[in-house]
């Protein structure tokens, strides 16, 4: 694989020209510019909602503008479709990979490219890709399917992949949403590998730390308007987030401890085959109780676990002083367990239907009324109590939760959770992916629930969250609980030693 | 427009004619909003016929042959029913194994023979009017019709076929039954597909091997053009009523106006087609206006 | 000529099926008598497909009750199934002839216009099995429509009794009865089952027009017409070739265009009043002369009207006879 | 190693044969004579009808879609290429066979346009057009039926016509044509490009899409080609039974779908093969036909077939998520690679 030039101060390889997208009377995009050079990482920053996937979408000619031009090394191209970008060497890497899981690795990488002839060629194909995945580091066997292969994985394949198409201009839009630690710093290698190559790459994250330690140039929008582009030595995280929700904003405070007597749940050496042993911890009335780890080590399934859709195979757990061993999320949830889950959109709430029916879902039983028929009366009251109490912004109940924001779904999910009055309440990455006010109020409304006497389970992989809510926390890494900390001992430096299977040393 | 069309007695005949399709089809529109589908109906339609006819053939009473029939529908449903919900495996192929399986063991049951000389109670079940100027099969459906509204639209039970039909994930992270409510709704289709098996062989007097073979397509697109969605989550029985009063008018009108079976069928299938692009082409056209 | 030609009456002729070729022929010969009655309204000839072939028949003689034609000429696909519809029709004043395959029970039935004597028909099959396959004899097999066809069920019926009865047939041996459902593509099947099973088989019978050549053409796929032969009814133009290859020697069948031609009559002079559904009444049927209605003595209830006579069709006379 | 080397759809095809031996044997020890030239041409001459329509209907499948409409369609090309035959005896035919896949293509095309262009579930328009097809054909034929008569004698007698004795083993032409197009299409699905974009639409088509790779053209094409295996499938029926009334090939649609399940295609799109579909026809083929000779009635068969479909899902959805791992774990192994997610090591 022939290297191709680098060259860090060349002329703009991409310019986007006053770019205007709306849909329907959604302004996603107002006269939006960006320039982007050679060889460069660019950040682009905003809320949610701001335009950010809206321009990436624009720039690989997954939409087309409604007004505005987009140069290519300073002439201006149509990018008809995505196949189009990639033909002019621009390319996107999307959070969720998309792969062909029946297909293997190889076909993969290569399915796209247009140039290779009417034939398969397999044995060429098989060497090249094994080539180009050794080329970044990548062991992974290029005769396997993709199925079952690990999302870092498949990440590595979607660069590889890019990197087969001779991409100039690299897209990655939330890249580490769902990548532990570990696999995240293998991805930054392999971008500044890339731009070690001259290819720019545009990225987007929500984790500001992630931001600021690789860009060169950071781009903040809101409201679907340019605010600001600027190197990243002239800009501060404080600066950027200002910037982003047109205020000044504090970084998270800690909250202040609540727990009180009387333990809630009690585990006691869970485990389950092949995904998490020896877990034990104690949670009390009105204590948080934080689970910190990279994505995989096991700490979603101990929730799953104890929710009772993956049961466990040895030990035990009592709730309440009696033993709690459900088979199903329904035991789980007449035992008082709630279980608000990461996957919001696959797994927490039915789109189509309102937030009303979302709301009462888990427990339709109360919502019995003549007849034994559902009282959908019954059901919107109950809806618009938590809609004035978690301040969901939506025209009425009634309105199909599809339609909402990721912040008030978010706040939605809450409330279907909040209505089962659960004894333990276990939170599951809850403010992944949503932008930083809803993620205040939802903080804030978690130390309310904690401050009145619920139990709370946190499993989150932003760290900065783990530690200012918890009351204490839980490490685990690869199945195994490495650690459980007490809020005094526990900072990032010391969580992340034991997440990655340092804590001996960092001891 | 024929002046026979509108008069009291062909709209009872006009239901009496697909009286045991549009009763199967109400059962078959809560199927395919939970998501799943149930090819094998008019297979169990036959097989629960037959199975009557066969025992009565042996000398068993007729009381008995109908709870059979029926018991052995149950038993059709709790196979599909089993291997959906409990097995895990796509309804679709399940029910095609048993559109092609129970049609079998239908024939297995009567050979090539034709059974008939039913008792004249149960014949006039079939054949005359049982409450004033309506037919059994009339009332059944209505019956039907209003049990199955209250489960879909009113009861708890309903809302779960909803959510299921929207996403077995969230449903099942909801603490909702899933299976069991499928293996249910496979039960009910069961059950009611073998009821209309018998009403058939009632109106028919006879019933032979291949009794109400291919119904099941006529049913499905009574269901799909009453606007319930083939990949779930949506639609309602308002709609698949409307629907099947459309198809029996459309049907009868033509066959009033001799227009004989292949045309309807031909109408009926690019209805079908239509009530399926119209929401596609409307939003199209939208997006263009706008 | 009918004393009451010129009325208007609303008629419909009712095919078994559709696609089935003598059932056509059926219908210009009713229509031929149409023109000669000068009933100026149309004949409207409905048939089910075959897959809703009892629904179907239920379907348009329901429609047509409603909407109150004057008479109903039905081929019955089944057995009783089609009793109800047709009471319903009587009831109403319809009336109600079968032509071709009866109603067993008679039920809501006028009359039924019998194209040959069923005891006949057993006679004539037992006749021609014994011609093809010589004073040797050997096994047979049957080859029927659907397993409920009341006409060809008591041709059988008369068959085996012919068998069982007269000596002369005592070397014909009948080893199977299967049923094609007048489908192609099954009779093809099944006529190379039978061939497989029965490896002494020298003789399929078809008592069906679509069951006989596609007997014949099975064999002749496989190569088996020197050994086995099929005889039965059939359309002189289906059965050409095999005829003239010597698959099929022989083969019989009626006029279709007369049956349907002397159905018409019939009916039209039922639903005319110039004639009444009873014993010993007399149909004027154009150019078939006059017809009595007698009993009919192959059911235990019912009255016919005979047309006959058979024609047999063998390598003489088949050609002519195709180009009809 | 080697054993490693076949994947576990290999796998699922190579048990699919043995169970086809296993059938055949078990057979042979109860049937008198069946062991003979003759059971295999009486299973070859029924199979490859099957096989050809399955070889479509596993595209169809492959690309996440399915077609109802095949019975229908193969029903009206045996009429409306029978009624031009009829109308021209001189028609060549080579030319014959073209004019029949036309007429299967220019259905396909229409479902595939409908399903493509409309935006409608495939299920539902191959339902819709199914129920057209058919009655255009009642419309068209006038309810007449095609007869051997009205045919030009090449075509009455080329069931018969053999290319190639094996001591008493026919291959017949109709046999060797159709083989040869199964051939030539599993060849173009594993070696042409374009034949890997049909896995590669069922697998995802949101990736499909984003990779640029003619989403719409596969599935459109899928469709088509099913359409002129149809037309190919119409022809033979045709030529096979003569006769064709208007409900000639009924009951394809399900047959096919039948094969293409038991040959291990995900219906759900993605994995399969046209090898395993044909060896899904052949094992439905081999039961009817013996079935048929056993008892000389299908009572069995059906209630045996549905059964046999239920079998291979259920087995397939147990033992190829094992086989699967199995194969992963191994090759993984061998490369000393960790076969989980483990790459923190
Ligand atoms: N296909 C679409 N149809 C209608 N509205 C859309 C569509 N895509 C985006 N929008 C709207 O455009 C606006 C910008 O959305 P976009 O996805 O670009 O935001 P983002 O900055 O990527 O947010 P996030 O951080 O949540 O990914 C939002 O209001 C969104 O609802
Ligand atoms: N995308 C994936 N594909 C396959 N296996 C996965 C994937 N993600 C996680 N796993 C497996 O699931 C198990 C534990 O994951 P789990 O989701 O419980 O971890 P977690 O710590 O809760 O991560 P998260 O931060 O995503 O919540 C591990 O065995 C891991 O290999
Ligand atoms: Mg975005
Ligand atoms: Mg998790």
């Amino acid at each position: 694989m022939a290297a191709l030039p680098v060259e860090n101060h060349g002329s703009p390889v991409m310019e986007l020209l006053n770019i205007s997208k709306s849909f329907g009377a959604t302004h996603a995009l107002q006269d939006v510019s960006l320039t982007l050079r050679p060889g460069e990482i660019h950040s682009l920053l905003g809320e949610n909602g701001a335009g950010k996937s809206t321009l990436i979408k624009i720039m690989t000619g997954v939409h087309q503008p409604d007004r505005g031009a987009i140069h290519l090394d300073g002439a201006p191209v149509q990018m008809a479709s995505s196949a189009d970008a990639q033909r002019k060497g621009v390319a996107a890497i999307y959070q969720e990979p998309l792969l062909f899981p029946d297909l293997d690795v190889a076909e993969n990488i290569f399915i796209g490219h247009q140039d290779r002839g009417p034939f398969t060629r397999w044995s060429t194909m098989y060497e090249e890709a094994a080539q180009i995945l050794a080329s970044i580091g990548v062991q992974i066997d290029v005769r396997a399917p993709a199925r079952g292969l690990t999302l870092a994985e498949q990440q590595s394949i979607e660069i590889a992949k890019a990197i087969s198409l001779k991409v100039r201009v690299l897209i990655m839009d939330e890249p580490t949403a769902s990548l532990s630690a570990y696999e995240s710093e293998r991805l930054f290698q392999l971008m500044q590998d890339l731009r070690g190559r001259g290819v720019s790459i545009v990225f987007i994250s929500h984790r500001m730390d992630e931001v600021f330690r690789l860009s060169d140039t950071v781009t903040v929008f809101r409201d679907g308007r340019h605010i600001s582009s600027r190197p990243r030595a002239d800009v501060t995280p404080q600066s950027a987030i200002a910037e982003m929700v047109g205020r000044e904003m504090g970084l998270l405070a800690p909250r202040a401890t609540t727990a009180a007597e009387g333990v809630v749940l009690s585990v006691d050496r869970l485990g389950r085959d092949g995904v998490f042993e020896d877990v034990s911890f104690e949670i009390r009335k009105g204590e948080i109780l934080g689970f910190a780890g990279l994505v995989g080590a096991g700490r979603t399934d101990v929730g799953l676990a104890l929710f009772g859709i993956a049961p466990a195979h040895h030990g035990r757990a009592t709730l309440d002083g009696r033993p709690h061993a459900p088979r199903s999320p329904r035991q789980a949830i007449d035992g008082g367990i709630a279980y608000v889950s990461e996957d919001r959109r696959q797994l927490g709430l039915s789109l189509p239907m309102s937030s009303s029916a979302n709301i009462s879902l888990p427990v339709l039983d109360r919502f019995k009324g003549m007849l034994g028929m559902l009282s959908r009366r019954k059901e919107a009251e109950v809806a618009d109590e938590f809609r004035r109490r978690l301040h969901i912004k939506t025209a009425s109940v009634e309105a199909p939760v599809g339609r909402m924001s990721g912040g008030n779904q978010q706040k939605v999910l809450l409330a279907k959770w909040l209505n089962t009055a659960p004894r333990l309440l276990i939170l599951d990455e809850p403010t992944r992916g949503i932008d930083i006010g809803a993620k205040a109020e939802v903080h804030q409304f978690i130390s309310e629930l904690a401050a009145q006497g619920m139990a709370i389970m946190l499993i989150s992989s932003d760290l900065p969250e783990v530690l200012s809510l918890s009351d204490r926390i839980v490490v685990m890494r690869e199945g195994k609980q490495m650690a459980t900390l007490d809020r005094k001992d526990a900072t990032e430096q010391v969580v992340m030693a034991h997440a990655t299977g340092q804590g001996d040393q960092a001891a | 427009m024929s002046p026979h069309y509108i008069s009291g007695s062909n709209i009872i005949n006009l239901f009496q004619l697909s009286i045991e399709k549009i009763v199967v089809a109400l059962i078959m529109a809560l199927l395919i909003i939970n998501g799943e589908i149930d090819l094998s109906v008019a297979s169990v339609m036959g097989f629960a016929a037959c199975l009557l006819a066969y025992l009565t053939s042996q000398g068993v009473g007729m009381p008995l042959a109908i709870t059979a029939a029926l018991l052995g529908g149950l038993a059709a449903g709790c196979i599909n029913g089993f291997f959906v919900a409990y097995v895990g495996l796509p309804s679709l192929v399940v029910t095609l194994a048993g559109l092609i399986g129970f049609r079998g063991l239908a024939r297995v049951l009567l050979e090539d023979r034709a059974i008939g000389g039913f008792p004249q109670w149960f014949t006039d079940l079939g054949q005359k009017a049982f409450l004033g100027p309506l037919p059994f099969a009339l009332i059944v459906f209505v019956v039907v019709l209003l049990v199955a509204v209250a489960i879909l639209h009113l009861s708890t039970f309903g809302r779960k076929i909803y959510v299921i039909g929207n996403g077995v994930d969230v449903a099942r992270y909801s603490g909702v039954a899933v299976a069991r409510v499928k293996f249910s709704l496979f039960l009910m289709s069961g059950f009611i597909a073998a009821l209309a098996g018998v009403l058939y062989a009632a109106r028919l007097g006879s019933v032979r091997g291949d009794l109400a073979q291919g119904f099941e397509l006529e049913i499905i697109t009574m269901v799909l053009l009453g606007g319930v969605s083939i990949f779930g989550g949506s639609g309602s029985l308002l709609g698949v009523f409307l629907a099947i009063l459309l198809v029996l008018n459309l049907r009868n009108g033509m066959g009033l106006a001799n227009l004989t079976g292949n045309s309807q069928s031909i109408v009926i299938g690019v209805l079908l087609i239509l009530s399926a692009a119209v929401p596609f082409l409307v939003s199209k056209v939208r997006s263009r206006v706008a | 000529q009918d004393a009451g030609a010129g009325k208007p009456v609303d008629m419909v002729l009712l095919p078994k099926y559709l696609g089935i070729i003598v059932f056509d022929q059926a219908n210009n010969g009713a229509q031929e008598a149409a023109a000669e009655l000068k009933n100026e309204r149309p004949l409207q000839f409905l048939g089910p497909t075959p897959e809703n072939s009892v629904a179907g028949q239920i379907e348009i003689v329901t429609n047509a009750t409603t909407q109150g034609v004057g008479a109903i000429m039905i081929s019955n696909n089944s057995g009783d199934q089609i009793a109800p519809a047709a009471k319903a029709a009587h009831d109403k004043g319809i009336k109600v002839v079968t032509w071709d395959s009866p109603i067993p029970s008679a039920e809501g039935e006028d009359v039924f216009v019998a194209q040959v004597d069923f005891d006949e028909t057993g006679r004539v099959l037992a006749d021609m099995a014994l011609k093809i396959l010589g004073e040797a004899g050997g096994e047979f097999a049957i080859l029927s429509g659907s397993a409920d066809a009341a006409n060809q069920n008591a041709w059988i019926k008369s068959m085996n009794e012919v068998l069982k009865s007269d000596p002369k047939f005592a070397s014909l041996k009948l080893v199977d009865t299967v049923y094609g459902n007048d489908q192609a593509e099954t009779s093809y099947n099944l006529a190379l089952a039978l061939v497989d099973k029965h490896p002494n088989l020298k003789l399929i019978v078809a008592p069906t027009t679509v069951g006989a050549p596609s007997a014949a053409k099975a064999l002749q796929d496989e190569g088996l017409c020197e050994k086995i032969k099929v005889t039965g009814l059939g359309v002189p133009s289906e059965m050409l070739s095999y005829t003239q290859n010597g698959c099929a020697p022989e083969f019989a069948l009626w006029s279709f265009k007369d049956l349907g031609y002397l159905a018409y009559q019939t009916a039209y002079a039922l639903a005319t009043g110039t004639v009444k559904a009873e014993e010993g009444a007399v149909v004027k049927a154009g150019r078939l002369g006059d017809r009595a209605i007698t009993k009919d003595p192959t059911r235990e209830k019912g009255l016919r009207i005979l047309m006959g006579p058979f024609s047999l069709y063998n390598a003489e006379n088949v050609e002519a006879a195709a180009k009809e | 190693m080697n054993g490693l080397r076949l994947r576990p759809e290999r796998v699922r095809e190579l048990s699919l044969l043995a169970i086809i031996v296993v059938a055949v044997l078990v057979f042979a020890t109860i049937i008198d004579g069946y062991l003979s030239p003759r059971t295999f041409n009486r299973i070859a001459s029924s199979v490859v009808i099957i096989a050809v329509v399955a070889a479509g209907q596993t595209l169809v499948v492959l690309t996440r879609n399915i077609d109802l409409s095949v019975g229908a369609m193969v029903g009206c090309v045996a009429y409306f290429t029978g009624a031009l035959l009829a109308a021209n005896h001189g028609l060549p035919p080579v030319l014959a066979i073209a004019l029949a896949v036309a007429i299967g293509t220019v259905m396909g095309a229409i479902n595939g346009a409908l399903v493509v262009f409309a935006r409608i579930p495939s299920i539902i328009v191959t339902l819709g057009t199914m129920a057209v097809f058919r009655g255009l054909l009642v419309e068209f034929s006038g309810a007449k039926s095609i007869t051997t008569a009205n045919l030009p004698s090449w075509l009455v007698n080329l069931p018969q016509m053999t290319v190639l004795s094996i001591g008493s083993f026919d291959i017949r032409a109709m046999v060797a044509l159709a083989l040869v197009t199964i051939i030539l299409f599993q060849l173009g699905m594993s070696v042409l490009r374009v034949g890997r974009h049909f896995y590669a639409v069922g697998s995802n088509p949101d990736a499909a899409h984003f990779t640029g790779l003619p989403v719409r053209r596969v599935i459109f094409s899928a469709f088509l080609l099913s359409g002129a295996m149809s037309g190919l499938a119409g022809f033979m029926t045709l030529a096979r039974f003569g006769t064709i009334t208007v409900e000639a090939a009924m009951g394809l649609e399900l047959e096919s779908i039948a094969a293409v399940v038991v040959g291990g295609v995900n219906i759900f799109g993605g994995a399969g093969s046209i090898i395993g579909a044909t060896l899904g026809a052949i094992l439905i083929g081999t039961l009817e036909q013996s079935l048929f000779r056993l008892q000389i009635n299908q009572f069995w068969l059906d209630a045996l077939l549905g059964l046999l479909i239920l079998v291979a899902v259920a087995s397939d959805s147990v033992l190829i998520t094992r086989l699967r791992r199995f194969w992963n774990e191994a090759r993984a192994r061998r490369r000393q690679i960790p076969a989980t997610t483990d790459t923190t090591s």
